[in-house]
């Protein structure tokens, strides 16, 4: 069966063999194969990612060399943060309108794409091309889309007598704006995903399924919705630790605002390392996204692991 | 017949989606082509176009765009280049080397699979401050060859491989070294694309952590340097300087999106575990 | 060649300014410093070759923070002086006393309170460049229609809250204009509206001694209330943000534009323009409507970051550019700021630009926030709350009870050290 | 009555025409095999007559009924994948049952006709378990009882044991061909496999590039291959063809020359001339070592003893080469030369199309 | 002298032991071909020998030099692999000449042997191509050149055609063994088809289990097969096994009850008591249709008619089944009762351990 990008898998398997002398050259070539990559990883990962931790401990400021332990004080005082509750707030909305959304919208567009047609494979390029952007061509393009004076949905609104919106300075519009802009930006990579899941069902199933009297809708809901238990799973979990991380998009096309209600956690560290000089703070913000990712990546592996073969 | 007339409103429906799908790119396409002026009364419609190629012109003359393409193609070059180096070594050691210790060291790289970027951020930028890194292309790329994907993917591409090759080539007196280089590393080539043209597009469109550590504009990817853009040009003034702009940042993604299309779709099915 | 970099805000404008040397082609803060920028590299004598780098405002100190924490810092940097303390005491710039002393720079006549914000521990540590504060940009003809005149045909301002929403309800009913536009998305202009209220009133929003927050003070409930009441009545537009403020203003559609001193040239330049809307453009101090005259007011000013390694042939080259710009403070001002050597602040030319005689009384009542770390957290952050009152109607109590908090959490820091 | 019938039925795909006007009459109860080398169109033939493919030309009819466009559910036909084509979530039961339920049969009669389809294939014990959870022969029993659960009046099955291991492939051969004989069913089977064409068929059809090459019982498509290709196609080790010239010919016998003798054959010679061009076609079981003249003269290439008999591969003087049996314990080395006698009326005589000559009367050596 | 010596050698895999203490001597220019169920050790025991598996316990010689701890590379070995195992991105040349390459032959002198090794396989025209550019067959001459170029003294092959076609394996079989007797080598051949063990090998190897069952040459092996398993492994259809009682034993002969008649035999039956169980073994093409009374008399339950001959499937009174061989066009039907009668000296018999038993001087029916 198919196993998910996340999923730790075992190398176990590599075989046997190693006499002697063997065993101790294949444990020298191995490390030797190993150590530039382990290098980087400790050195850029694992050392930083332990000095997160430590720096959490801390009153650290990013500028000067200020560094005064204080124990768990940055918990306590994160707990008592409503900025902090805000901004976890706004991330968690964020990620819970944008990852089932941006699902739905690719599995519907994988539905409806998988064919056979030139047409059908030109199609697919296009809804994915927009994967390809940088954030900050995304945000650049959907700002002016959205801009209210001369956007181009303000355009079309004036064209049929309403008045524009504008919806990045709204604090009802803003939040809206941005996950339609991301679902621009990201739906192309689940429908791929769906894509290579529809691939794998045998065509035989489907044809089994034509002469079992099947309509469009059993096949659908019998046959091609339950094959795809699996590439959802593995699409709402990537989508949701992808939209957990937001950051570019309400740097770029709001700061945060309006009056703080598109402010994501990456922000809040980003700005509260950077701009408050609070890198202790920031770190410890770090950690309780660190934390909330990996419970995620957890619960995929356990959901995984009950539906696996 | 029944089927056929549903497959083709679905068809038309969908066709009408990505014309929507499509439209803002066509229109920043299309302002870009405009004179400012044009766009200070009107900025409605997509035809007709091109009109000018002014702002282009500007881009490349006195902004720092070329340099920062110069940047973005030497950042994304060596960290594709050093990842697919990186990761096909360890790759072929977790798959294939028995030495002791193995399945401790990958599950422990592995772990770091979960281990968000945003979560080092901080200390990462301490620690680069600390060595006066910062504004190299060195603090650009090193710190993204410690992500453990790609030696995920090459460890499972190196496990598929058959292991009689491998062997073939042993009984051929081939040394570790020699196989792996003459053997493993060719036959990879498909697995290398798919990580690469990956690896390339990430690298490209990166943004939070070159906006952290390059901070002197000389030093800018074009992503951030096109975010810098965002805030000083007012939307009013350069409009079309500001969307030329996003276009030349996104061409080269755009022509290696057409050429490579192929390994993309392919590189997702291999994501998405096979 | 000796090439030094220079970090600074106010806008891009390199390429409308590309090759322009003459200061008086200059319009508007990011022209003027390009072109002084501009005419220093032409006409220096020691082959020295300033790189300037435009930061957009919005993300200027998180850039210079990253800049100085990436320990690659610039020679020269713009800022606030409000943000002096944080950089100062830290050590992260270079004590210029003794610099100035030796290429030319004349400390005693920059005025007093100028001197007073580069000062501290008895040492100067920036180059003050100019005193800017907020005013009260005026369309004269809106108040002649509204009626609200003195005796001598100008404009006449409020002296109290309750004259100041008269007015207001009087201008609304007599032109249909609003009385106010003010930035209030994303902006921080209310809140040093607020802050000069706070003042006006006698009160604080931290002391400065002690090291606390007071904003939950009676003073600074009043100053939100009476912003509040404004937005709520209709009389300033609360979803206006920098660029639409200011265009209602110009297009006439509101009476008084809360902006600062940098504005006064550029509006005097549009009212020149005979399309425009507003032709009958004057300036006035913040009028006082609690009793103590104060308006809030802040410096730019140059400093010399901290290097990590000290190169003397540029510290030399940027000591020069300060002493130009030094030199040309008055071409400065001419942006509207106040300048801050005394000797310009007296000087004919000074008095003959336009309408710098309607404002004569803001370079004494200027007030700056007490010089303590933080400041700009803490801004942001007040900014942050006080604007949520108005855009998504969060309770004034509640907001500034936030703030108290999280300002307490700020300035602990402050405390310790 | 014939039960499928099919009237010059064409199959394109674009400009590419791969079935060439096929017509075939299916009786009642038949168990009829197609065989055919790869690619010569046999799924598309068995998909066409289950609705899976578009008939490009011509018409099929099922039970007398014309059912080209009748959709694949509603020909009453049932068919067994080589994958087997399970529906991979629902559990064996649901699979069977799945058909039904489209149609709406009532609950009560699902469950009864599954239960009954349980018991016949003996997989009443996988009823509550899921595809994966099965052994590929299991799964194959549970696709079988899918297509039973429907009482279709045609089973269509493409090379459905083609995944299953060779002794499982053995035993479920017998176990199809035994389910036919109780179902009141006609019955297409799609293999490549010989073994299983010439066992379980009723009648073979062979196929080649889209055309039938022969229609007969396996007998006498073994016995009486209609041409060089069929002759070639069953039987292993395959039919020695040896290219040839007629000594001599008249209506009931033809008399050809070979590398070591003549062969007479009781074919109509009529169309002949003498020095004609033939091929003699003889299976490696008539051709006999023999001590005396023979047929065939030639010296041995290789063996291949096999125990219970030994192949020998003989070189003829000329060139020619074929394969002869000789018994488990032959003494014949390589190298040695021997002689090989034809059994009594066991040689086919080919014409230079490749078609069989039509027989004489009686046969003769 | 021995070219290749096994002394008792072992294969863990952790605890687990797959290969128990073999021990067997190959000579010079030998063809020794290794059968065995799937999973019984065949492989295992062949890598071990090329280098590729450790040795847990026992030694290998290869031309009298242990090479236990010598790299496989310098073992004087070469293998064929079953998929074939060749360089994807490698024109063949450079497949065949990659092994002498790494030891530094001259550039000369590589080409010479590559050249000739092309020669002897008829491969030079594709000696440019690389494997995906070519089929099956040709693969795996590239395979087989890569082998030869490097001289070895030892071939090895592992399954090498279990990846052609049907018509293909029969050739490639007949080309293999012509190689081999050119060449100066001994080859050792890994198989689970035994068709290509009884036409390949010079002797063969039975495994099961990790363990030899037999070693012989192919007709001793199909002949006298040592036990019932090997009994029931060589030989296709398999030997008939019935389990019966002894009715009467002597020292030359022993007298066994069949459903149908007595069999008589000529083994040791010095150690058996009268009424003790054995099992008798019969192939099927020893049993013949019989009007008389014969030794088996039973019901007909499946008929295969294979063209050439027709496997009967016949069910005694007591439930024994056994198949066996009549003509290709046999009268007989489904239902028929037929009596079999044995061939003279063809039946086989086996102790209660499954051990064939010792034969007398002569034999009897
Ligand atoms: N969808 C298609 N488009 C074009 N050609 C096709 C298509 N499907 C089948 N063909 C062609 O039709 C011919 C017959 O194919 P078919 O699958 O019926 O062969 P087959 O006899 O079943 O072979 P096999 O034994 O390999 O299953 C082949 O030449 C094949 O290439
Ligand atoms: N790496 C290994 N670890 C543990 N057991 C193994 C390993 N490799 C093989 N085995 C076991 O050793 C036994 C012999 O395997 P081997 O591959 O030699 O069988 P084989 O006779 O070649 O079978 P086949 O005909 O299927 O190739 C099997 O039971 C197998 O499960
Ligand atoms: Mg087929
Ligand atoms: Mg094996």
């Amino acid at each position: 069966m198919r196993e998910p990008a996340m999923t730790v898998t075992s190398v176990q398997d590599a075989g046997s063999r190693p006499h002697g002398l063997a065993r101790y050259r294949d444990a020298l070539s191995g490390y030797a194969f190993l150590a530039p990559f382990l290098a980087f990883y400790a050195v850029f990962l694992l050392y930083p990612f332990g000095l997160g931790l430590w720096m959490s401990l801390h009153d650290w400021e990013i500028v000067g060399d200020y560094r005064e332990f204080i124990g768990l004080l940055n918990y306590q005082e994160l707990w008592d943060d409503p900025y902090f509750w805000e901004a976890l707030k706004r991330t968690l909305q964020f990620a819970a309108i944008t990852a089932p959304a941006a699902t739905v919208l690719g599995l519907v567009l994988a539905l409806a794409l998988n064919g056979p047609l030139r047409l059908h494979g030109a199609l697919r390029a296009v809804f994915f091309a927009s994967n390809i952007f940088s954030v900050t061509v995304v945000t650049l393009v959907w700002s002016m889309v959205l801009n209210p004076d001369r956007g181009l949905i303000a355009n079309g609104m004036r064209a049929v007598g309403l008045e524009p919106i504008a919806f990045l300075a709204d604090q009802d519009w803003a939040m809206p704006a941005l996950v339609v802009t991301t679902l621009w930006w990201v739906a192309g990579f689940p429908m791929a995903l769906f894509l290579a899941g529809l691939q794998q069902i045998p065509p035989e199933v489907y044809e089994a399924a034509r002469l079992d009297n099947a309509s469009r809708w059993a096949v659908l809901r019998r046959i091609t919705l339950p094959a795809l238990a699996r590439t959802t799973l593995l699409v709402v979990v990537l989508q949701t630790v992808m939209h957990l991380q937001v950051f570019g998009q309400p740097l770029l096309m709001t700061r945060g605002g309006p009056a703080n209600s598109t402010r994501p956690l990456v922000q809040l560290i980003y700005e509260t390392s950077f701009r408050d000089w609070r890198s202790g703070y920031a770190s410890t913000v770090s950690v309780v996204l660190f934390v909330m990712m990996f419970c995620v990546a957890l619960l995929q592996f356990r959901l995984s692991r009950q539906e696996g073969d | 017949m029944n089927r056929t007339f549903g497959d083709r409103l679905i068809l038309v429906l969908v066709i009408g989606a990505a014309f929507v799908w499509m439209m803002p790119m066509l229109w920043v396409l299309s302002l870009s082509l405009r004179p400012n002026e044009e766009l200070v009364r009107s900025t409605a419609g997509i035809l007709p176009w091109p009109k000018t190629l002014e702002h282009f012109a500007t881009l490349l003359r006195v902004s720092l765009t070329p340099r920062w393409l110069l940047n973005s193609v030497i950042v994304a070059f060596g960290m594709t280049a050093l990842t697919l180096l990186l990761s096909s070594l360890a790759g072929y050691a977790f798959a294939r080397i028995d030495f002791p210790g193995r399945r401790a060291v990958f599950l422990l790289v592995m772990a770091g699979l979960m281990i968000p970027e945003q979560a080092i951020l901080v200390p990462l930028h301490a620690m680069l401050a600390d060595w006066e890194m910062h504004n190299t292309y060195f603090s650009l790329i090193a710190p993204r060859l410690a992500g453990p994907m790609g030696v995920f993917l090459m460890t499972q591409f190196f496990k598929a491989v058959p292991r009689e090759l491998e062997e073939a080539a042993e009984l051929d007196n081939a040394s570790r070294l020699k196989i792996f280089w003459s053997v493993m590393l060719p036959l990879s080539r498909p697995a290398l694309t798919t990580l690469g043209i990956f690896t390339f597009l990430f690298a490209w469109n990166d943004f939070l952590w070159p906006v952290v550590t390059a901070t002197q504009p000389e030093m800018y990817t074009l992503s951030v340097g096109l975010g810098s853009l965002q805030g000083n040009f007012a939307m009013s003034e350069g409009l079309g300087f500001l969307m030329a702009s996003a276009v030349f940042a996104s061409a080269p993604m755009v022509i290696l999106y057409v050429v490579f299309q192929r390994y993309i779709v392919q590189g997702i099915t291999l994501t998405s575990g096979k | 060649a000796t090439e030094i970099s220079l970090f600074r805000f106010f806008g891009g404008c390199s390429d409308e300014y590309a090759n322009v040397t003459d200061l008086s082609k200059a319009v508007g803060e990011c022209g003027i410093i390009q072109v002084l920028a501009n005419k220093f590299n032409a006409e220096n004598k020691d082959g020295i070759v300033v790189k300037t780098q435009s930061v957009e405002w919005g993300v200027y100190y998180d850039r210079l923070s990253a800049n100085v924490a990436g320990r690659t810092p610039p020679d020269i940097a713009v800022m606030h002086r409000s943000v002096l303390p944080n950089y100062q005491v830290r050590g992260l710039v270079e004590p210029l006393g003794k610099h100035f002393a030796t290429v030319g720079v004349d400390v005693a006549d920059f005025v007093p309170v100028a001197r007073e914000g580069v000062s501290a521990n008895g040492e100067i540590w920036a180059l003050p460049f100019d005193l800017h504060s907020l005013l009260w940009h005026v369309n004269a003809d809106l108040f002649v229609k509204a009626g609200l005149v003195d005796e001598k045909g100008q404009p006449k301002l409020p002296g109290s809250p309750e004259e100041l929403l008269r007015h207001a309800e009087t201008m609304k009913a007599r032109t249909g204009k609003a009385y106010l536009a003010i930035p209030s998305q994303a902006d921080p202009m209310p809140t040093w509206q607020y802050l000069s209220w706070v003042w006006q009133q006698g009160g604080n929003i931290v002391d400065a001694e002690k090291r606390e927050a007071l904003l939950e003070s009676k003073e600074s409930r009043e100053a939100l209330r009476l912003l509040n009441v404004l937005y709520a009545a209709g009389h300033a537009n609360r979803k206006h943000d920098y660029t639409a403020a200011q265009q209602a203003f110009l297009s006439g559609e509101a009476a008084v534009l809360i902006n600062g001193t940098w504005g006064v040239d550029v509006y005097a330049a549009q009212a020149r323009n005979p399309n425009s809307a507003l032709k009958n453009y004057v300036v006035r101090d913040m009028p006082n409507l609690y009793g103590k005259e104060a308006v809030w007011s802040d410096s730019h000013i140059w400093v010399l970051p901290k290097q990590s390694k000290p190169d003397a042939a540029k510290l030399k080259a940027a000591l020069t550019f300060l002493k130009f710009l030094n030199d040309h403070n008055f071409h400065w001002a001419r942006t509207g700021h106040l300048p801050v050597r005394a000797s310009v602040l007296a000087s004919a030319e000074m008095r003959a630009l336009p309408h710098r005689s309607e404002y004569t009384r803001t370079a004494t009542i200027a007030t700056g926030l007490p010089p303590i770390q933080y400041q700009r957290a803490l801004m942001d952050l007040l900014i942050n709350e006080l604007n949520s009152t108005w855009l998504i109607n969060k309770p004034q109590d509640k907001a500034l009870a936030n703030s108290q908090r999280a300002a307490s959490s700020i300035l602990r820091r402050s405390r310790r050290r | 009555m014939a039960d499928v019938l099919l009237r010059d039925v064409r199959k394109r795909y674009g400009a590419q025409e791969v079935i060439h006007g096929v017509s075939l009459e299916l009786k009642h109860r038949e168990f009829i095999v197609f065989v055919g080398p790869s690619g010569c169109g046999k799924s598309t033939l068995l998909r066409m007559i289950a609705g899976l493919e578009q008939i490009s030309d011509g018409e099929i009819l099922i039970g007398g009924r014309r059912v080209n466009d009748t959709p694949p559910g509603d020909r009453g036909v049932a068919m067994v994948f080589q994958n087997y084509a399970l529906y991979p979530h629902m559990t064996a039961a649901d699979n069977m049952s799945f058909g039904l339920r489209n149609i709406g049969t009532p609950r009560a009669e699902i469950e009864e006709r599954v239960a009954a389809a349980a018991r016949t294939l003996q997989i009443e014990h996988l009823l509550k378990r899921r595809p994966s959870e099965m052994s590929g022969g299991q799964r194959q029993r549970i696709a079988i009882g899918r297509a039973i659960v429907r009482r279709p009046n045609v089973f269509l099955f493409d090379e459905p044991l083609s995944n299953l291991d060779a002794a499982l492939r053995v035993q479920m051969r017998v176990e199809l061909v035994q389910l036919h004989q109780r179902l009141d069913a006609t019955s297409i089977y799609v293999t490549h496999d010989q073994v299983e064409a010439m066992t379980m068929a009723d009648r073979i059809v062979v196929f080649r590039d889209g055309r039938i090459e022969q229609v007969g019982t396996p007998l006498e498509v073994y016995r009486t291959p209609a041409n060089t290709f069929v002759a070639g196609f069953i039987g292993a080790p395959k039919m020695n063809l040896l290219e040839t010239r007629v000594t001599a010919a008249s209506t009931g016998r033809v008399e050809v020359a070979l590398p070591g003798g003549r062969a007479e054959l009781a074919v109509d010679g009529r169309a002949l001339a003498s020095g004609a061009s033939v091929t003699f076609g003889v299976r490696p079981e008539h051709l006999r070592r023999t001590a005396g003249e023979g047929v065939f003269r030639g010296q041995v290439k290789a063996l291949e003893r096999l125990g219970r008999e030994t192949l020998l591969h003989v070189t003829g003087t000329d060139g020619a080469s074929l394969i002869a049996t000789d018994t488990g314990d032959s003494p014949v080395r390589i190298g040695d030369t021997v002689a090989l006698a034809l059994e009594p009326g066991s040689g086919r005589l080919f014409g230079g199309n490749g078609a069989a000559l039509p027989p004489a009367a009686a046969s003769a050596a």
